[in-house]
């Protein structure tokens, strides 16, 4: 049974499909979540140098990592919508952008409070979480552009256009703020030496990954499901007001 | 002057404004010699079309063939071609009259030596007001400082967004006259207006958007609806 | 040869005349680039009043006080690259000018550069003496701003281009173009500070000549492609 | 079973509240998320349950 995947890139026929399918997502993130706490929380065994404060790093980092794979799949999305003006494709955009922003606020809060029991500070210009907050700050600009956009089509182009020079920016951004942090901080404080990963560690931290993922998927989803529906209502609203002229 | 055998051709051109669908299907031919009325009520989308076939906005669906090329393959030749005057007279304020229009037909591509500009603009009765800033000048003068390009270009297709605008009785007369010299010499032009004016030419055709704009039709069958909007 | 030939500019004669009217447009402007500079050199000299005069700290601060005045200023001035075309309808034509959009948007940053890059490169040395640097930083620093604010250009004219007609659109490109800023301002700065702290700073502004490379090849096909969706 | 008492496993050696804070703002904001999100569909009358999905098409 051959399956014509393309009629799924057409908004109507992609509706139904992600009405089916988000809820199970759901599903799978709790699970995942469940089973990487309990790793986390209960198996890990206590860090000889931070103590029970590095089980913060079950949360940190895979929001860390969430933060930046949503930024590129966001930017992969919104300039596919605008070089190939497929309409989906930047709907999606669209949905994934509050979801990556709060996974960085996230990464930011728990960031900073690892931060203050292991370097007495609750804030560390440290290149990561320096970096992490200019992805902050990419997000809400997306978000804000879009919203200051009311024509649905100019909006979808002109987001395509700043994830596009965002993503290429990320890398660039992420280099010069990591040599300038060991220019000025010099080696005292490295996070990159993250504490010793022990194999058990290590899988607690990609459960939680993965449940991440499969909250973001179900979150997605369903809000792309919204942005469909409401340009929809738009859409077939504004047809019936057509100036009855002649 | 512009050559006989030039064709403007629209095929099934359909716009899009935000989620409105203006209008859909539109498919004309047009010949050199033709002047052309758009028509339509306020916002059915006459600006629109004139954009679409200046290039300045992307047709929902349809194409726009001139020369037998679609021109949005041969982007800078049919730039070439065409003379746009839109709704805003592109007159900035502190240049002086002479400046703005010299500075705009070269960045059009259509360099122009300064007597000829200075004739032209004489002739539009700018005469004692080409050393004045533009800033200091009347609506009506600053449009005509943006259609002085019509009796200066040698361009065969004119876009002509409402020149009529804010010109008094002697201008009006004017350009109808350079109008309907452009097309009897074998030019196109398409325009738009809100006032009657009577411009000789022997091959007259209107596009009436309002005939292209069927909502029940749209609403009716959502394959228009989804393919265009959403 | 049909006259409509004959009249052809060719597009270095419209390259010209674009620069030309847009540096003349400048230069009876002149209040505009002024009121840059004296921002500049305001923004610049709240810092000791805010931070205290002690002069081996402001030493330590003053590449990187100078640099920030710099971005801001060349933020401040980014309107003037396309919204006033964007209001008078010059815009339009400059967008149905035969020249690829690319070029057209490669000469505007040009013209923008030279009203406010080249001001501001010549007076951050100036300022930079309110901070004690030593000669060769402030050679360093101005020569950074140099290279920098053409970055600055182009960048935000990605960020006008998206934003041309939006309610609150100034407010709006600072944010969209301030954190794409933020590696000039990083190697701008840490050139000073190399330099003071007699490192050299010789790598700083090779990879500040990269960045500005680099931007110049994409940042007026972004631009472009922005103008084309907001005109649309 | 790593933590002898309930107690020990709150007290988290000492950094309870770092700890319990940071996982705590997690799980607000994706309850925030989820509920922002349902409020928005049932404004725009998408159906919640899991059942097929009969929307009539557009």
């Amino acid at each position: 049974m051959q399956v014509n995947w393309f009629k799924y890139a057409a908004p109507a026929n992609f509706f139904p499909l992600a009405g089916k399918i988000y809820p199970w997502f759901y599903v799978f993130a709790a699970l995942l979540a469940v089973a990487g706490m309990y790793i986390g929380f209960f198996v890990a065994p206590t860090d000889f140098q931070q103590g029970e404060a590095y089980r913060i790093i079950f949360i940190h980092v895979p929001a860390a990592w969430m933060s930046m794979f949503l930024y590129l799949v966001m930017a992969f999305y919104a300039s596919l919508g605008f070089i190939f003006n497929t309409r989906l494709s930047s709907m999606m955009a669209r949905a994934i952008a509050p979801t990556g922003a709060m996974f960085t606020f996230l990464a930011l809060w728990t960031g900073s409070m690892w931060g203050r029991p292991m370097w007495g500070a609750y804030w560390v210009w440290d290149a990561r979480l320096t970096s992490e907050l200019i992805l902050f700050f990419l997000y809400i600009g997306f978000m804000a552009l879009q919203a200051a956009i009311d024509d649905p089509r100019r909006g979808d182009k002109a987001g395509g256009v700043l994830a596009l020079v965002g993503a290429i920016n990320v890398p660039i951004i992420y280099f010069s703020v990591k040599w300038w942090n060991t220019l000025h901080q010099g080696s005292s404080i490295n996070l990159t030496r993250a504490p010793s990963m022990a194999s058990i560690m290590l899988w607690g931290m990609l459960l939680m990954a993965l449940s991440f993922w499969m909250y973001s998927i179900a979150v997605i989803l369903s809000r792309v499901q919204c942005v469909i529906a409401e340009r929809e209502r738009r859409a077939a609203w504004l047809q019936h007001i057509e100036p009855h002229t002649t | 002057m512009p050559k006989g055998t030039d064709l403007l051709q629209l095929n099934k051109l359909a716009c899009v404004k935000g989620e409105r669908l203006l209008f859909s299907g539109l498919s004309c031919e047009i010949p050199s010699g033709s002047l052309v009325r758009v028509t339509g009520a306020n916002g059915a989308g006459k600006t629109s079309l004139l954009r679409m076939i200046a290039g300045l906005s992307e047709p929902a669906a349809g194409e726009i063939v001139w020369k037998s090329q679609n021109t949005r393959l041969s982007r800078s030749e049919f730039l070439q071609d065409i003379l746009y005057l839109g709704h805003a007279s592109a007159i900035k304020d502190e240049l002086l009259p002479a400046e703005n229009l010299m500075a705009n037909c070269t960045i059009q591509g259509e360099a122009f030596s300064a007597p000829e500009v200075h004739a032209v603009l004489e002739e539009l009765g700018m005469g004692e007001r080409l050393d004045v800033e533009s800033l200091s000048l009347s609506a009506g003068q600053r449009r005509r400082i943006a259609l002085a390009r019509v009796w200066l270009t040698h361009r065969p297709l004119w876009l002509l967004d409402e020149p009529f605008n804010a010109l008094d009785v002697k201008s009006v007369e004017q350009l109808c006259l350079q109008i309907s010299y452009h097309v009897g010499e074998g030019g196109i032009c398409l325009y738009t207006t809100h006032q009657p004016v009577d411009i000789v030419s022997n091959r007259q055709l209107t596009i009436p958007l309002d005939a292209f704009c069927q909502p029940a039709k749209a609403q009716s069958d959502p394959s228009v609806l989804n393919g265009l909007i959403l | 040869m049909s006259p409509a030939i004959q009249n052809q500019s060719s597009s270095f004669a419209m390259a010209i005349a674009l620069l030309r009217r847009d540096l003349l447009l400048v230069y009876r402007r002149r209040s505009d680039s002024v009121t840059v500079l004296v921002f500049f050199s305001i923004v610049v000299s709240l810092f000791p009043l805010g931070v205290g005069a002690d002069p081996t700290m402001l030493r330590l601060i003053g590449g990187g006080v100078v640099w920030v005045a710099a971005l801001l200023s060349a933020m401040l001035s980014l309107p003037r690259l396309f919204s006033s075309d964007f209001a008078d309808g010059t815009l339009e034509q400059l967008v149905l000018s035969p020249q690829p959009l690319a070029l057209t948007v490669g000469i505007k940053c040009l013209a923008h550069w030279l009203a406010t890059g080249i001001p501001l490169a010549l007076m951050a040395p100036l300022l930079g003496l309110q901070f004690g640097l030593d000669s060769d930083a402030l050679w360093v620093l101005s020569l950074g701003v140099l290279m920098g604010t053409p970055i600055l250009s182009l960048i935000g004219a990605v960020g006008t281009a998206l934003t041309l007609g939006l309610r609150g659109g100034n407010l709006l490109v600072a944010l969209l173009v301030l954190p794409l800023n933020i590696p000039v301002l990083i190697l701008g700065a840490g050139a000073v500070d190399a330099a003071q702290s007699g490192l050299g700073a010789g790598a700083h502004l090779s990879l500040l000549g990269a960045l500005l490379i680099m931007t110049l090849i994409g940042a007026p096909f972004a631009a472009a492609s922005a103008l084309r969706i907001s005109l649309d | 079973m790593h933590w002898n008492s309930l107690e020990a496993f709150f007290a988290m050696g000492g950094y309870a509240f770092f700890v319990w804070s940071s996982l705590g703002v997690t799980l607000i904001a994706m309850v925030l998320e989820i509920w922002i999100l349902q409020s928005q569909r049932k404004q725009l009358k998408l159906p919640r349950s899991t059942v097929s999905q009969d929307h009539g098409n557009v």
